[in-house]
């Protein structure tokens, strides 16, 4: 019995929030919120292990004959990995736009909303 | 036995993910990220995701670095003709 | 546990190791040979792992990362193909170890195994896994000439 | 850097990083053996003949949770079809095509067809063994993209009619949705998997509904990725500002 | 009845997905019809099942109904706040496409119905985030919500300002649903379930004798991180203005009418139904931790609200200081005050819906929304548009008859105390601004304001319609008013503030029943800050420099530094705050 994978998964949420902080290009920070999500990923399935399981699919096995791990957390990370693509396009999308109408991507020279 | 494996692999994610912080230039993080989204695939697998190993792979490995690397060429293309055009 | 997963962990651990390295550090180069050669050494981890856990099914993994890790490198291959102009990385020594490394796992998991689809499979993706690196390979040592604007 | 940020961020940071390791302390070990919904997925996925059982929780069981994941991705491609229009002050060039050398584009063009397949496999396979219409969908949408890394944009513009992904990205959403109110129209419930006998365990065709579902968002999936990348393609590829304008 | 509450998400889903499928082929004036009658029938839905949610109804989607207790299903929540919620978001949604009906000529080529369909899937966004009983559910759709949101933000691509408003709205509010979403986590590792209701049984029966860990206060606060990134409160707050000010106009309308306040009612709800029992946090501590963020929220949104001159940014900021206010009442934890809320919510929503409409005009008839530009500009004309600006300004100070009136009252006699000054003040200064800028604009009173050095002007924007407009179409004058007559029904309609407050409190956590009717004080409360806004306005206008901004407001404004690494460092601080906030309570049991 060790924690070591909620650690690392609170650790990785926070360098990227470091990143997205201190990032000098825009596309950059969008990576660094791609690492962000990473870290709930690996949260949800560390939480759904157990010992000795093996994933509930049962096309090359008996029901019943080895312990499971939880497919609920699985389900659920599966649809945060689309999420995550998802919002990294359309993240992307709003940065080209950045690029084209502000001639640059780094958010030190955006200075058109302030006060 | 299983311990250490996932073990292994957890660092090699931690690392990797500070490395793609760390790296600031977007295509050289383009690179990590999509060294990390094979990473995390070997998580999944080791975690007995398979489902959720599937997707990363099709997702981290291939479309999001395209993604990122479209966008890494359509600002570095306007850079330079906006250079061309004194 | 066994020793598909001891070597497994073996190989996860050492080759993602030094992908880890070669991809963090140095020239543009030597960072996109070192992303493909990620694919080489995850997708035969993958293989032990599915034969150490016992489940054939997880052979998929391999099959996707063996198809997709290569159209990755292609990526970076293409997009960047102005920054590695100069430079032609091929990395031979390295792509053709990793190919040994790959069909020996391969062929390993085809003697383990009872000959059938599963014999097919494997040899499908070990084909996929080798001859993706070697173009791959190929690709970044000056595959893309005179890319621009296309 | 501004030094204000950085105070700010320490201070955040660290106490976040407090709170998360208190936390983790308290958390059941790694690899505990309570997960008291998990097993109950496992026993609904057998009742209904799903071999998969992520498959099951995802298309059947918290098949809802699937509707707004799909949602989500109708919406970005939505938003990113909106966002990467071509602006007023922009036009659209002919890429010069690229110069691919001849065991890469041989590759890709062989390739392409392993890789189409092997999505569908996927895709067909779900409710089975790992995967399903969200991975399948993917890995054929990129197979495509093949054909831009090996020959050129040309060659991909050719085989992708954009109106058709997009129009089938929009059925493939409606018909997951119909599929969904058949339930209320069948009494039962939203997304009730009472429509379809249960079929044999491990066959293509178990599951009731969910093969359907599957193959809905295997083809929402498909369409809209590749909706996605072509006009992520089209600003990196081929439309242009017009000169002297656009940057203020 | 209850199998009909997910049609409220796949209606417009489904309208969406068909728009898009014929967008090609379909003239614009089909695609606009189909988008109204397509959110009309939402609406309308939403009504009926409202009426019918006495009492309150549950739906296991996909028939998983409970054996023994335990469900795989997904639980969704008919009860009145949540389709009063759907209700209030689908009218909007009606209402903003109403106003929308000859707005933007330059739709997207070949995509004639792509703007009415991203709203159809905000609507079915809010819908399903507002009937969601599962917290898995509710982040999906949040998530749903949050991507239309940033989409339709940014939708004018040719003006910087909007583009960037979105990008930092995107990063922000992603961040904060990933926040959430490691909540979740966590409180599914202590209890394995992720129905709202089961999660808290699941975490009394999993407290000691010591009661709630750091387990529970790290997924408390996780989960209110991502649910008040979205209400903004301080300091989770700064991306509201930058996004709010350059949505369009109808988007405006939705994003401040509603989907803000959905943050509200989503902490509303988890606490009531997670947090709230034994093993949860004690509710000294919520009302601790919600008392003075909300509070600094209020004080915060209304001193930068004054001090704008970029109408729609002075819009958003009102939003911010009354989101703050309706913390304040639901953080009190008594039925009254979840009563007023309610009413001051739906209040609200009519009028910053409507000035959101009549900012609008102003931005299409004169190609600007800024205070100093427009300074006398709009005198003589767009009569109705001053009187409704006027009327509505009114209606935000908390005027009686209006439904913000009778809310706030209600909420200001359950909070008490030095609690009822901050809604006095909030109120009547962000009116105050509303009224100035009606002075100003409307009437060109006064002396033309000098430029101050820190701060986002409105001017050289771009209308949202093909070219300025000469003449304003009946739709964009109709719209504000009847959103505005809406305010003043709910105020006047009598009975309606006790059936609200009786479906509130059925549903709440309370379970005492509290009435809601006009009391003398609240009548002369909400006419002290309707005189006191007057007053601020009239002092703006003719004492310019007595109102104007003191040294110390300065550094406040500084922070809002329009830079998203700044905001994600707030975002991590107010984490902080709001764990050392409900802190005390972990520790001391």
């Amino acid at each position: 019995m060790h924690v070591l994978p909620y650690p690392v998964a609170a650790y990785i949420f926070l360098t990227g929030c470091y990143g997205l902080a201190t990032s000098r290009n825009l596309i950059h920070a969008v990576g660094c919120l791609a690492v962000c999500q990473s870290a709930t990923y690996v949260l949800l399935l560390a939480v759904g292990y157990r010992d000795g399981g093996t994933a509930p699919v049962f096309s090359d096995m008996k029901p019943g004959s080895r312990p499971l791990v939880d497919p609920v957390v699985q389900a659920l990370t599966l649809t945060d990995v689309v999420v995550g693509a998802t919002v990294t396009a359309l993240l992307l999308a709003l940065v080209l736009q950045i690029a084209k109408r502000h001639g640059t991507v780094d958010p030190d020279e955006l200075r058109e909303l302030r006060g | 036995m299983s311990d250490a494996l996932i073990v292994v692999v957890l660092l090699l994610v931690a690392g990797s993910a500070t490395a793609a912080v760390a790296q600031r230039d977007p295509a050289r993080q383009a690179l990590v990220l999509s060294f990390l989204g094979v990473l995390l695939a070997a998580l999944f697998t080791v975690l007995q995701a398979p489902d959720v190993g599937l997707s990363q792979l099709a997702v981290g490995s291939a479309l999001t670095p395209l993604l990122i690397m479209l966008s890494v060429r359509k600002i570095r293309r306007r850079g330079r003709s906006e250079e061309e055009d004194g | 546990m066994n020793g598909w997963i001891l070597a497994a962990t073996v190989e996860l651990g050492g080759g993602g190791a030094a992908a880890l390295w070669g991809v963090t550090t140095g020239p543009p180069a030597r960072r996109v040979v070192a992303q493909n050669l990620t694919t080489s050494a995850v997708c035969p981890a993958l293989l032990l792992l599915a034969q150490g856990y016992g489940r054939p099914s997880y052979v998929d993994l391999a099959l996707l990362l063996a198809l997709l890790g290569p159209v990755g490198t292609l990526v970076f291959a293409r997009l960047l193909s102005d920054d590695l102009a100069g430079e032609r990385p091929g990395a031979w020594p390295l792509t053709w170890t990793a190919a040994g490394l790959g069909a020996a796992v391969v062929l390993a998991l085809c003697v383990a195994g009872a000959p059938g689809r599963a014999t097919v499979k494997l040899l499908v993706i070990g084909a996929l896994l080798i001859s993706g690196n070697v173009i791959a390979s190929r690709a970044l040592a000056g595959g893309y000439r005179g890319v621009r604007g296309g | 850097m501004n030094r204000l940020r950085l105070w700010l961020l320490a201070v955040g940071g660290a106490g976040l990083a407090a709170l998360l390791v208190a936390a983790c302390l308290d958390l059941p070990g790694f690899g505990g053996s309570r997960h008291p919904y998990g097993d109950r997925a496992v026993r609904a996925a057998l009742s209904r003949h799903t071999a998969n059982t992520i498959a099951s929780v995802n298309f059947d069981q918290r098949a809802y949770d699937t509707l707004g994941e799909m949602s989500i991705l109708f919406a970005a491609v939505l938003g990113c079809v909106v966002l990467l229009r071509e602006a007023r002050d922009e036009h659209r060039a002919r890429p010069e095509p690229a110069d691919v050398a001849r065991p890469v584009r041989r590759y890709a063009l062989l390739v392409l067809p392993v890789a189409l397949v092997t999505g569908l496999y996927v895709i067909a396979h779900g409710q089975l063994s790992p995967g399903g219409g969200f991975q399948g969908g993917v890995v054929a949408a990129t197979a495509l993209h093949l054909l831009y890394l090996g020959a050129d944009y040309h060659a991909l513009e050719r085989v992708r009619p954009l109106g058709v992904y997009e129009t089938t990205d929009a059925l493939a959403v409606s018909s997951y949705l119909v599929l969904g109110a058949a339930g209320i129209l069948a009494g039962t419930a939203f997304l009730a998997n009472t429509l379809l006998p249960y079929g044999t365990f491990n066959t293509l065709s178990s599951g009731g509904t969910v093969p359907l579902l599957n193959a809905a968002i295997g083809m929402e999936v498909a369409s809209a990725v590749v909706v996605l990348l072509a006009h992520f393609l089209d600003q990196a590829v081929e439309i242009e500002e017009e000169h002297g304008r656009g940057t203020p | 009845m209850h199998h009909l509450i997910p049609l409220l998400v796949a209606i417009p889903l489904l309208g969406a997905a068909l728009l898009v499928a014929t967008g090609r082929h379909l003239p614009r004036i089909a695609a606009e019809l189909t988008g109204f009658v397509v959110s009309a029938g939402t609406a309308a839905l939403a009504l009926i099942l409202l009426l019918n949610s006495a009492p309150p109804m549950v739906e296991w989607v996909g028939g998983w109904l409970p054996v023994d207790g335990e469900s795989v299903g997904i639980l969704v929540v008919g009860d009145g706040p949540a389709l009063g919620m759907a209700a209030l978001a689908s009218l909007l949604t009606l209402a903003a496409l109403a106003y929308s009906w000859r707005y933007f000529d330059e739709p997207p080529r070949d995509r004639t119905g792509s703007f009415t369909a991203l709203m159809l899937v905000f609507q079915g966004a809010m819908c399903g985030f507002a009937v969601a009983g599962d917290l898995f559910n509710a982040f999906v759709f949040f998530e749903l919500m949050s991507v239309v949101a940033y989409a339709l933000t940014g939708y004018r691509i040719d003006e910087a300002k909007a583009v960037q408003g979105a990008l930092t709205f995107g990063i922000v509010n992603s961040l904060g649903a990933y926040a959430m979403l490691m909540g979740i986590a966590l409180l599914y590792a202590r209890t394995g379930e992720l129905a709202m209701a089961k999660i808290g049984r699941g975490l009394d029966a999993a407290a000691g004798p010591g009661g709630p860990d750091a387990l529970v206060l790290a997924s408390f606060v996780l989960v209110l991180t991502g649910l008040l990134v979205k209400a903004a409160a301080v300091p989770f707050h700064f991306w509201l203005p930058d996004a709010h000010a350059v949505a369009p106009t109808p988007v405006c309308m939705l994003l401040s009418g509603v989907m803000v306040e959905l943050g509200a009612y989503g902490v509303w709800r988890v606490y009531g139904t997670v947090f709230a029992g034994p093993g949860g946090i004690p509710a000294a501590d919520l009302t601790r931790a919600l008392v003075t963020l909300g509070a600094l929220t209020a004080v915060t949104g209304a001193v930068m609200c004054w001090y704008q001159r970029h109408i729609k940014r002075l819009l958003a900021y009102s939003t911010v200081a009354h989101t703050g206010l309706f913390l304040v009442g639901l953080g009190v934890l008594t039925p009254e005050g979840d009563d007023g809320v309610a009413l001051y919510l739906l209040g609200h929503a009519g009028v910053k819906a409507a000035l959101f409409a009549c900012a609008g005009v102003l931005l299409d008839r004169f190609g600007s929304v800024d205070e100093h530009a427009l300074h006398g500009r709009a005198r003589g004309q767009l009569r109705a548009t001053a009187v409704m600006f006027a009327v509505g300004g009114l209606g935000l100070a908390g005027l009686p008859p209006f439904g913000t009136a009778l809310g706030k009252a209600i909420t200001e006699e359950a909070v008490g105390g030095p609690f009822t000054v901050v809604y006095v003040a909030a109120s009547a200064i962000t009116a105050g601004a509303v009224l100035r800028v009606t002075a100003r604009v409307f009437l060109g009173l006064g002396p033309r304001p000098g430029d101050a050095e820190y701060e986002t002007s409105g001017s050289d924007e771009e209308p949202e319609t093909s070219g300025p407009l000469r003449r304003i179409p009946d739709t964009m004058t109709i719209v504000p008013a009847v959103l505005l007559a809406a305010a003043l029904a709910v105020g006047l309609a009598p009975g309606f503030g006790a059936l609200v407050a009786r479906s509130v409190n059925e549903a709440g956590s309370g379970g005492a029943h509290a009435s809601a009717h006009w009391t003398l004080p609240g009548v002369l409360l909400g006419v002290a800050s309707a005189l006191l806004a007057l007053a601020l306005a009239g002092l703006a206008v003719s004492r310019p420099g007595w109102v104007a901004a003191p040294g110390w407001a300065a550094p406040l404004r500084r922070l809002q530094s329009g830079h998203v690494g700044d905001y994600v460092a707030w975002l991590l601080v107010g984490a902080t705050v709001l764990g050392a906030l409900a802190l005390p309570g972990i520790l001391g049991s």
